[in-house]
């Protein structure tokens, strides 16, 4: 009947397997796919991410060079960032935090072949503070 | 005077306080013996207060009185035990708050609390007589069932009750509801029952079951403290091993059904007892 | 009296119940909670246990897409939670309906039926991320009366 | 496909079933394709040691087919499965959902039938799922 | 008689997942037990008509997340037939050792879930322990912890070096030497034995007639196992299936906790005999997939079979998914009558079941 | 005349002269209430009176100038007659065998073996006699008033043409004259003659609705119950060939208690006893009689008649104290408490839980007297009080309620507090009052317990029986608080003679509980006397003695405090959100409907665990009767 026991005892004496979460954090593994990005900068707004994208989540307007995600219909999938031609969409390897409200990426780009100087990244929808999910065109992450 | 009124007011404080830790402590060694961290030490007793605060949501007004009734019982019979009564009568009085709070599970149309209701009745009926027959026991080695009697007896009573001690051991998990004997309810989720007994007890009314249990577990660890109670070391190293050896028994046994606990407890228990009574008794 | 109040607020954070249900996921979400209460992440540390009913509830997991037939479910579930009671949604699924927004049975994600209070990104998402939502939603816990109470229900 | 497929008509279905059962086959499963706005498509798979055999059966969509369930009790839940999908009558089906097995009232009816729901699939996405909810018109009733 | 109707789900805390059973009881004793589903049906065979075929690969794998990798193998390798696309064979190899490491992850996970089933919670606690170093190695290895969204038609996404394989063997060592520990207590535990010896007796003529599939199937005493087919590398592995004969809740469980040990062996040898070279075949320029196709595999829990049909367009025609605890609810139902209440739980586990596999 | 003769007289005859009364001029409802009414109010207030004149002993040797002892003697052999007519009527070869078997001794006692003068000091009342009064008497007569509004709805839910209520309060009120006579007289032949009187009585009284059923459970109770007289009447002869006389006090001379002889006729009235109390094997005729309507039941078989038989077993004590017959009555009893509250727990029907409840309790009071220390016998006289009273009121709360929902099953009572709220509540403080503390069973009981500790066989059997009745009674209660009500009911309207038989009785057993002590001192303690010491001390509110000790008192405050705190949380509980009870998260608007396959909606039910499997009636009465038939065959054999 106690045949657990060698076990239950050894787990008393050796190391805990918890891993304290918040307290130390662990360096995520090097290919996971976490949260998506897109260098704004770098994208050509040709659609393939639209396409591509199993849920149907990205939507670029190629005239008014928008780019639109929703992050909560994403599946970190990655195949937008497989198939970017232009090699602008990355995923970080941290996941993307959770929100009390709901948010929409929103990104404005300037057309590819135009000035490429500073532009505002503007994002619609995402309250104030908790904007950490912003792309950065300007600190280049580059995995 | 003053020390009945002091006696009492230990009682009270006991329970919860003693309760409380004992069932922090128990979380906390689960926890590691599974390989996990576990709760803080304080934990059940945010757990209570945070209860306690919650919007009351009841499914039949009557569980509310049930649950006062049940925690009264369970306080008197603890206030009870520290004025020194009578053993028997003790358990007497814990029994009423066990009925109550069945009665409070039957009142809900929930299956699931209707039949947690049926398991604790049954789990009543296993560990009630053998309580009765560790009491008698205690008779048959001291000639009384007054706690005064049997706390004044000059020798540990381990050394001739010991099979009425296991006896008490399986008494003592059903009352801590551990596994194997975790039919009615139980502490952890992945139950069929849901939280059978307690399914449609909510908020505050849960905190109310959950102290009476604290009070129900310091009365049954003081039963054990009567196996030694020559000494305070050999009482407090006789406790520690007991519930060690519960939590133990948790982790290491899955639960059962109730044919199984009737038959196993009636007939490991009721022998044993036997054993041990008539050699009380011859000897 | 407002030290009370304060304490218990305190206190509720310090002991969230957790009711999960699993509201048309497709088990990814509920193996990464459930993957929460084992040794490696060990939610009981922050005090967390999972209750496996409402009543005993004061944070309600869900994920999955909302269906038609499991969002009554999904509404009698919150209705027999006490208050102050949060609502977490995990995965995709459960922020929005994921990638099965546009299947026909499917209505959408759980805002769609009980007002929540986080969502948790992922498809499923990290132990990690579901422990970082819940502590979002014991900030909200801690505040109770600065929730917007009485959210459209279905 | 690599595997044999037999046709059969619905009076012999039940007939070739229970010969097959005979055989030593037992039932995988059933597969269900929309032919036509009235016609369907039913795949019967068996499987013996591991090697399939199929039967196809053409089935009008308003006709019952006879319920192989009887035969083989495993069937029951495709055949409740197609009620719900297709539409289509199982006769003498041993647990019969009529239709409720996986879907609520206001869920769309019988979604598979695409030639029957197209227009209703014009518009895509949630707003069309949502649409579902109150018994879009051109849904076939069940 | 004195009958109790207990609705058993859906939300229920041994249900992992949504499903409701009408138990009739009478003095604990079950009589009946009618199933309702579609609390996770999505219609998701549906979204074939709005996703291209490369698109359903994602939406497939989120049949299940706790089978993805061999949803996606499954689906992949059926279209593949039907387009007369070859796999490199490293990644063949690759497919064998992702669909081992999730049948291990979903073995240690059901493990868990059964011990819970009857009660055993720091079991419970300790498989799910075990199982997390499989998560890492899937993490690791493809870049997700649960869908892992690794197969791609015309191979796999991920190509892990050397080191990475080698780390990847140095930790199923570390699971099995786990897996031993923990193996006196699941299987040979007298309180374990007692919930499970004799419960849900499923013969071998029931099992093979009601259409069970997998662990259900080979703990009946029948030797069918999917991989027997040579699928993916399957063939060049000299695969045995696991069987044992009782038919009971224990000889599953039996029968799952030696599959686990056995694809712990099965990886070994797949990355022994590792091929090098490409992992995917590029298919630009191949016609959309024309015509229909049925692939089987074997999934943690059983047969998984996929029903392909398409007619040259970009979205197929028609994904009919068959998935194994389809097959196995109907021996579940034979199986529950004449337990006790508290059996339900150990049986109802006792096929592993995915409800959100069979609902789709 | 001497006023202690004339209470006696009257608590005798008064019943009589309202029998008559009733079947004379009782076809009219209101001169019969009336009759019943006054009989009633005489029988209540020359009870009381006799109270404080206790103990005495009176001669009596003829009754307006006739010698006593030659009426009974006519009267015997006039009643026997009567049965061995309803034998012949019934065609019922036992009952005649028996009756003729009775005459036969009868006769043979009266005609040759009787020689010399009798004594004449026939009358003697002490403590337990008047105990036993004083339960007949005002218990008795609240049980007749409330039968007054039952049976008129017994007879019109029956249609009943033509009212057969006259005879059947003459029979009642007969009953109980006869159970006052039994009780306050000391000769045998009169006990014998009274315990006759209560067979027929209840014979009469169980077959009074003439069904089919009614009659067959009537005749087993007859020839159970001649079974007992036969006993009886060999008893005396034994006892009167071994004393040579026929007064009770006189046999019980303990320095008899070696010859064979005189324990075999103390263990023939044993028997006697027994089958009077329905104790095992003879338990079926209790069973049989719930078909009768239900205040018989309440009168018969819970409060009184059933006493009789341990009345005798507490008389007879002190002439068989430590002897092998005592233990083994101990033991006889101890396996009635058990097996009776097994078979309790696989019951359903509300009346069958009650007398197998009944008999569960009676066999305790036997296991008590048997015991026969001094502990003990307090036990049982406190179990006998306390017993009958709730008891009586359990079965009037129940007959209540089946008039009402028109069943007797507990299943049915599901969730009565929704639709009679006050019965319900009576019923619940009923069982309340049989199972916990401070209340005077449980304290009784507890008592019992600790007499019973150094008898091994006794207490392992009291303890698993106790346990057993926890469950039956708990599961009972929680039944009628649970709700919704789900059957056909009639809304709760109870005639006010209903309420006066409920709520003096609800009211009067809580404050004799919490007056235990004062019961104890002033009733039984004066009693505690040859073998016997008052073993109990009053103190400190409760009762201690050297090595036990139950405060009623504080106890009874607590509880109090205790019942308030939770009423008024109650009371808070109406203000809180009613919310569904937990279905999985199914429930649809209605009560306790969730919504099930195939969009049904689907009746979540549950209902009470009865173990039929192991404590059902069918798989256990043999067993039992068999264990009761070998402790009785040791009990006679030992004897010897």
């Amino acid at each position: 009947m106690f045949r657990m026991t060698p076990n239950i005892v050894r787990n008393l004496v050796v190391r805990k397997s918890t891993r304290m979460y918040p307290v130390e954090v662990r360096e995520p593994f090097a290919q996971v796919r976490g949260e998506l990005f897109n260098d704004i900068e770098r994208c050509i707004f040709c659609g393939t991410c639209e396409v591509k994208c199993p849920s149907q989540c990205i939507q670029v307007d190629k005239k008014a060079c928008i780019w639109t995600c929703d992050p909560f219909a994403c599946v970190f999938c990655g195949v937008c960032v497989d198939t970017c031609p232009a090699k602008s969409l990355y995923q970080k390897t941290k996941y993307r935090s959770p929100t009390g409200e709901r948010i929409i990426i929103s990104q404005q780009g300037q057309p590819r072949k135009k000035d490429k100087a500073k532009d505002r990244a503007g994002e619609s929808g995402t309250p104030k503070g908790s904007g950490e999910e912003k792309a950065d065109p300007g600190g280049d992450p580059a995995t | 005077m003053t020390e009945t009124a002091v006696l009492i007011l230990c009682g009270l404080i006991a329970g919860p306080v003693v309760g409380g830790l004992v069932s922090g402590l128990d979380r906390i060694l689960t926890a590691r013996m599974q390989s996990r961290i576990g709760p803080p030490l304080l934990q059940p007793f945010f757990d209570v207060v945070k209860l306690l605060a919650k919007e009351p949501l009841v499914v039949n007004v009557w569980q509310a009185f049930c649950a006062y009734c049940y925690i009264a019982a369970a306080s008197i019979a603890l206030v009870l035990f520290f004025l020194q009564s009578d053993l028997l009568l003790i358990f007497f009085v814990q029994a009423v708050g066990a009925v109550f709070l069945v009665v409070g599970a039957l009142s809900s149309t929930s299956p699931y609390s209707q039949i947690g209701a049926h398991r604790e009745l049954l789990q009543i009926l296993s560990y009630e007589p053998l309580l009765v027959l560790v009491v008698v026991g205690f008779y048959l080695e001291t000639g009384s069932f007054k706690l005064t009697d049997i706390y004044a007896w000059p020798h540990p009573m381990l050394l001739k009750l010991p099979f009425l001690f296991i006896v008490l051991g399986y008494a003592l998990t059903i009352k801590l509801r551990k596994s194997p004997f975790d039919l009615s309810t139980c502490h952890h989720a992945h139950q069929e029952l849901v939280k059978g007994l307690l399914t449609d007890y909510s908020g505050p009314f849960l905190a109310l079951t959950e102290i009476g249990h604290w009070f129900e577990v310091v009365l049954m660890l003081g039963v054990c403290t009567l196996f030694w109670a020559t000494s305070w070391i050999g009482m407090a190293v006789l406790l520690a091993v007991t519930y060690f050896l519960e939590v133990l028994v948790d982790n290491v046994t899955s639960r059962m059904n109730w044919r199984w606990m009737l038959s196993y407890v009636w007939g490991v228990g009721l022998t044993l007892s036997l054993v041990n009574l008539i050699w009380l008794h011859q000897g | 009296m407002q030290g009370i109040k304060r304490f218990i607020n305190q206190l509720r954070a310090k002991s969230p119940w957790l009711l999960h249900f699993d509201c048309g996921s497709c088990n990814g979400c509920d193996i990464e909670i459930l993957a929460c209460l084992t040794p490696v992440y060990d939610v009981e540390r922050f005090g967390i246990i999972h209750v496996g009913n409402p009543f005993h509830a004061d944070l309600l997991l869900t994920s999955g897409t909302v269906n038609h037939r499991n969002k009554k479910v999904l509404a009698n579930l919150y209705s027999q939670m006490p208050s102050p009671k949060i609502v977490v949604a995990i995965g995709a699924c459960g922020l929005s309906g994921g990638i099965f927004r546009e299947a026909y049975n499917v209505v959408g994600g759980i805002d769609k039926v009980i007002p929540v209070d986080v969502y948790v990104p992922g498809c499923p998402p990290k132990p990690e991320a579901i422990i970082d939502g819940v502590v979002l939603g014991l900030g909200k816990l801690q505040a109770p009366q600065e929730r917007n109470g009485e959210r459209k229900e279905a | 496909m690599r595997e044999e497929i037999m046709a059969v008509s619905a009076e012999a279905l039940v007939g070739e079933v229970a010969k097959l059962k005979v055989l030593g086959y037992r039932l995988v499963t059933l597969s269900c394709t929309e032919l036509d706005a009235s016609n369907l498509d039913i795949l019967y798979h068996f499987d013996k040691d591991l090697g399939l055999k199929h039967l196809r059966l053409t089935a009008p969509k308003a006709a019952a087919v006879p319920s192989i369930s009887p035969v083989y009790f495993a069937a029951l839940l495709v055949e409740n499965e197609i009620q719900d999908f297709f539409g289509l009558r199982f006769e003498g089906l041993v647990v019969d959902y009529r239709g409720t097995l996986y879907l609520e009232e206001e869920a769309l009816k019988t979604p598979y039938c695409r030639f029957s729901l197209r227009s209703a699939d014009q518009r895509e996405g949630p707003a069309a799922a949502l649409d579902a909810e109150t018994n879009h018109p051109n849904a076939e009733k069940f | 008689m004195r009958k109790t109707v207990i609705p058993f789900g859906p939300q229920h805390p041994v249900l992992p997942e949504p499903i409701h059973l009408k138990l009739t009881v009478e003095d604990e004793r079950i009589i009946e037990a009618i199933p309702n589903l579609g609390y996770v049906h999505r219609g998701l065979e549906r979204l074939a008509d709005i996703r291209d075929f490369h698109q359903m690969i994602q939406v497939v794998e989120r049949v299940c997340g706790i089978c993805s990798v061999i949803h996606a193998l499954c689906y992949c390798q059926g279209i593949e037939e039907i387009m007369g696309v070859e796999v490199p064979p490293r990644a063949r190899y690759l497919r064998v050792m992702w669909s081992e490491l999730h049948r291990i992850q979903s073995h240690l996970l059901w493990l868990g879930l059964f011990a819970d089933s009857f009660g055993f919670e720091s079991l419970f606690m300790q498989f799910w322990r075990v199982r997390e170093k499989i998560m890492d190695i899937s993490e690791a290895t493809t870049g997700n912890r649960v869908i892992v969204s690794v197969n791609v038609i015309g191979g796999v996404r991920r190509n892990p070096d050397p080191e990475q394989i080698r780390w990847v063997l140095a930790q199923i060592d570390w699971v099995e030497a786990e897996l031993q520990r923990l193996e006196d207590t699941m299987l040979e535990d007298y309180t374990v034995k007692k919930r499970t010896v004799g419960k849900g007796v499923l013969t071998r003529q029931q099992a093979y007639e009601l259409g069970a599939v997998g662990p259900v199937l080979r703990g009946s005493g029948v030797a069918q196992d999917a991989r027997q087919t040579g699928y993916a590398a399957y063939g060049e592995l000299h695969f045995e299936p696991v069987v044992e004969t009782d038919g009971d809740c224990y000889a599953r469980n039996k029968v799952r906790f030696r599959e686990t040990l056995a694809s712990i062996d099965l990886i070994r040898r797949a990355i022994h005999r590792l091929p090098d070279g490409e992992v995917r075949t590029k298919i630009k320029g191949i016609k959309p997939p024309q015509g229909e196709t049925v692939n089987r595999v074997e999934q943690p829990r059983g047969e998984l079979l996929y029903y392909l049909k398409g007619s040259g367009q970009k979205t197929l025609d028609r994904v009919r998914i068959r998935t194994p605890t389809f097959a196995n609810i109907p021996p579940l139902l034979v199986m529950l009558p004449g337990h006790f209440l508290s059996d339900v739980p150990v049986v109802t586990l006792s096929i592993d079941p995915c409800i959100s596999c069979t609902e789709r | 005349m001497d006023i202690r003769a004339m209470l006696t007289v009257i608590l005798v005859m008064a019943p009589f002269g309202g029998a008559i009364l009733c079947i004379v001029l009782g076809s009219s409802k209101a001169i019969r209430s009336a009759i019943v009414l006054a009989t009633g109010a005489v029988l209540i207030v020359s009870a009381l009176m006799l109270a404080p004149l206790v103990p005495f002993r009176l001669s009596a040797a003829t009754f307006l100038g006739v010698d006593l002892h030659r009426i009974i003697q006519v009267a015997d052999v006039a009643l026997l007659l009567i049965i061995l007519y309803y034998g012949f009527k019934h065609r019922q070869l036992t009952v005649i065998v028996l009756a003729a078997l009775q005459l036969g001794l009868t006769i043979y006692l009266e005609g040759f073996l009787v020689k010399g003068p009798l004594p004449v000091e026939r009358i003697f009342c002490d403590h337990l006699s008047l105990m036993m009064v004083l339960i007949i008497s005002i218990v008795g007569s609240i049980i007749c008033f409330q039968a007054i509004p039952y049976m008129e709805n017994h007879e019109h839910h029956y249609h009943v043409m033509r009212s057969r209520q006259p005879r059947f309060f003459f029979v009642m009120l007969l009953f109980l004259g006869g159970m006052n006579g039994l009780v306050l007289f000391d000769d045998l032949v009169f006990m014998y003659f009274f315990f006759e009187m209560t067979t027929l009585c209840s014979f009469l009284l169980i077959g009074h609705d003439r069904t089919t059923i009614a009659t067959r459970n009537a005749l087993r109770a007859l020839w159970m119950n001649s079974v007992g007289g036969a006993a009886f009447i060999l008893g005396i002869i034994a006892a009167y060939h071994e004393t040579g006389s026929l007064g009770l006090q006189k046999i019980l001379t303990p320095w008899l208690a070696g010859s064979g002889v005189y324990l075999l006729a103390l263990a023939l009235l044993c028997l006697a006893a027994f089958v009077k109390a329905a104790q095992f094997p003879f338990q079926s005729w209790l069973l049989g009689a719930m078909v009768a309507p239900t205040p018989v039941s309440a009168l018969l078989h819970s409060s009184t008649m059933v006493k009789v038989g341990v009345y005798m077993a507490l008389r007879l004590a002190p002439g068989f104290t430590g002897t092998l017959l005592s233990q083994s009555v101990a033991v006889f009893g101890a396996f009635s408490f058990l097996a009776g509250a097994a078979l309790a727990v696989g019951q359903s029907n509300g009346k069958k839980v009650l007398a197998y409840s009944t008999i569960s309790n009676l066999g305790l009071i036997f296991a008590c007297t048997g015991l026969n220390t001094a502990e003990s016998m307090i036990a049982a006289m406190l179990l006998l009080a306390f017993h009958a009273v709730v008891k009586a009121m359990l079965f009037l709360s129940v007959g209540a309620i089946e008039q009402h929902i028109e069943s007797r099953d507990i299943e049915d009572m599901r969730g009565l507090y929704a639709v009679m709220p006050l019965t319900a509540l009576i019923t619940v403080s009923g069982v309340i009052m049989m199972i916990m503390p401070p209340f005077g069973v449980l304290l009784s009981k507890w008592m019992a317990m600790e007499a019973a500790a150094q008898n091994l066989y006794v207490i392992v059997m009291v303890a698993l029986g106790s346990a057993l009745t926890v469950i039956y009674w708990a599961r009972w209660a929680g039944t009628l608080m649970s709700d919704p009500f789900a059957g056909r009911f009639r809304p709760e309207h109870q005639p006010a003679l209903t309420w006066l038989a409920l709520g003096p009785l609800c009211i009067g057993s809580a404050l004799l509980s919490v007056g235990a002590p004062w019961l104890y001192l002033r009733m039984i303690a004066p009693m505690m006397m040859g073998p016997y010491s008052p073993a109990y001390a009053f103190k400190a509110g409760g009762l201690e003695n050297a090595y036990g000790t139950f405060a009623i008192l504080p106890l009874s405050v607590v509880a109090t405090l205790g019942l308030v705190v939770a009423a008024v949380a109650l009371k808070r509980a109406f203000r809180a959100k009613i919310v569904s009870p937990y279905l999985s998260g199914l429930q649809t608007g209605e009560p306790s409907m969730f919504r099930g396959p195939m969009n049904q909606s689907v009746k979540a039910e549950a209902k009470n665990y009865y173990l039929d499997t192991i404590f059902g009636e069918a798989r256990l009465t043999d067993w039992v009767n068999l264990g009761g038939g070998i402790l009785l065959t040791l009990i006679l054999g030992g004897a010897l």
